[in-house]
């Protein structure tokens, strides 16, 4: 490109400019971001657009980064190194733990509201077995056994554990929210 | 939320009035932006470059029920909270019409009778501040953005709504159908398997299925019962998941991407 | 450091090693990703991982990247720069949320300031029913109910989430400006 050619452009960003942006679009894509993709937004040529994504994926492996930018099928991607598998593997192991299944809050949910209650009287209610949820309850530390139900069979009886007060923030059982509790503010 | 507005200026000084039209009969009157009673005296005490500690009561009052009559006369409904106000306003206002009795050991000061107003204005005046604080916070926020998805979010079946959401939703499903219960008449019913086939086909055949649309098709409670524990159990095999956009919001449930 | 030195040490990990593991567990993760969860997966002491954290966040700056690693909400996240709002946005064919309205914001504010406060203290200060800002607060998750008031009829308080935090760009709480220092903004 001839100098002249390279004036009548307008404010055209810097090269550094050009790999901040691109580094940025390719961060929030939810797919490998396609060259062009890029083209079409930064309006920039295919030849500057690709120089900059080399340069970009060169200085990730320069400084020894923890991810990486690489291109896979047909775009380009941040991701982590391989080398931190294991420690990636431990977190995503550890981070759910607050999250529960549809399934597992529903039993929560029956547990919460009706304790103590057996697990014959949870599955009348929620009309399904419920005891790969309430194991997973139990491991989970948010319910604990109650004594067992003197009843045929004396069935074990759960209820909700401190901790699930602690993590759903209640100082004790009767801060659970009610229907009337959301009755004023609907109106 | 596209609003049809259409501006009508007002003779009411330099007020921002106007009417937004948001249906064809229904119409609302927004005047500046006031948020109360609270707000709308503020702004009639700096309109009056009046100083907040020596409130022109006879004045500001008169002005505050100009607003009001004004209101009135276009047929909108003033909210019980400015006609509370508009007796407090008076009330001082004859109050400060009264002659100051002389204490009698002048020790006692007599209070003020605008100073509660005053407060409670000053302490309002604080968290009016602090929410355009929080306004132009929220506009910085909203330009930044979070990673996309990655490989591992796509794993992760589980949800994060609370029992409260969920004892919500399920309230709701029932709230819906208790008058269709009542006319419930005997029929065949369906089975757990053909309700779990029926789902699956239409979720195979649509990609998705909107969980509160489909509740809300069933016809009898037991059929609703049938319907939830066949999503229970079709997200527990299928590879499927469930998303909800927002808390309360419906509930999706969406074929997963196949591995290629 | 000496050869020797380094030999004492046991496969501990480099400062630079460190800074890269970390990067790709804030990648992972999908939520701000709280220091205490790296203390227990890396087994680092609280400094150490500390000083790689502000490391790590002082790099992106130098380098300029279009990414920040920035604390909030209780933990750390990688995110965009607003310089390049604009073209994530056209990517993302993203519109901007729709903004809170200022009787919602009010109300917020009130809230976050005072909490825990309850439904009628909020309308004493706002002098205006707030029920369906409340409700509003509630479905987007940036206010939570923070137990019951020991007062006649045991009425629910609340308070900001996480989601506030992060919703608004702040670490804690205690990063929210002193609310007397509104006092004469609007006049």
């Amino acid at each position: 490109m001839t100098e002249a050619a390279a004036k009548t452009e307008e404010v055209r960003r810097s090269i550094g400019e050009l790999v901040a942006v691109i580094e940025a679009l390719v961060y929030v894509s939810d797919e490998p971001l396609a060259v062009r993709a890029l083209i079409q937004i930064l309006q920039e040529d295919k030849d500057t657009i690709e120089a900059a994504l080399e340069k970009l994926s060169a200085e990730y492996d320069e400084r020894e980064s923890g991810l990486q930018l690489r291109e896979i099928g047909g775009g380009w991607q941040i991701a982590t190194r391989t080398e931190h598998h294991e420690e990636i593997r431990e977190l995503l192991k550890a981070q759910p733990s607050a999250k529960l299944s549809l399934a597992s809050l529903e039993t929560l949910s029956v547990i919460a509201y009706k304790q103590p209650v057996t697990v014959p009287e949870i599955m009348d209610i929620r009309g399904v077995q419920s005891a790969s949820s309430i194991k997973t309850l139990l491991d989970k530390r948010l319910i604990t056994s109650k004594g067992r139900k003197e009843t045929v069979g004396r069935p074990m009886q759960y209820g909700t554990s401190r901790d699930f007060l602690i993590q759903f923030g209640l100082k004790d059982l009767s801060e659970l929210p009610s229907v009337e509790d959301f009755e004023d503010l609907v109106q | 939320m596209e609003q049809q507005t259409e501006q009508i200026k007002f003779d009411f000084d330099t007020v921002e009035a106007q009417i937004v039209r948001k249906s064809s009969d229904q119409f609302m009157l927004h005047m500046g932006e006031f948020d109360g009673p609270l707000d709308l005296l503020l702004y009639l005490i700096r309109r009056e470059e009046a100083n907040i500690f020596d409130i022109p009561v006879a004045k500001i009052t008169d002005e505050y029920l100009r607003y009001i009559k004004l209101m009135k006369s276009y047929d909108i409904a003033v909210a019980a909270e400015f006609i509370v106000m508009a007796a407090t306003l008076i009330e001082i206002k004859s109050r400060m019409l009264l002659p100051v009795e002389p204490s009698l050991d002048g020790e006692e000061e007599i209070e003020d009778p605008r100073q509660e107003l005053v407060d409670r204005l000053l302490e309002y005046q604080q968290y009016k501040g602090a929410a355009e604080m929080l306004w132009s916070r929220a506009t910085v926020e909203q330009a930044v953005f979070p990673r996309g998805r990655i490989e591992s979010d796509e794993n992760n079946l589980e949800v994060s709504a609370t029992i409260f959401d969920l004892f919500e939703k399920f309230q709701q499903i029932i709230d819906r159908h208790k008058e269709e219960i009542k006319m419930e008449i005997k029929r065949d019913e369906m089975t757990l398997s053909e309700m779990i086939a029926d789902m699956k086909s239409r979720l195979l055949k649509n990609k998705e299925l909107n969980l509160m649309e489909m509740f809300a098709e069933m016809k009898s409670r037991h059929e609703l019962v049938l319907a939830f524990i066949s999503v229970l159990e079709i997200v527990k095999v299928e590879s499927v998941r469930l998303i909800q956009e927002r808390t309360f919001g419906d509930i999706i449930l969406r074929l997963a991407p196949q591995p290629a």
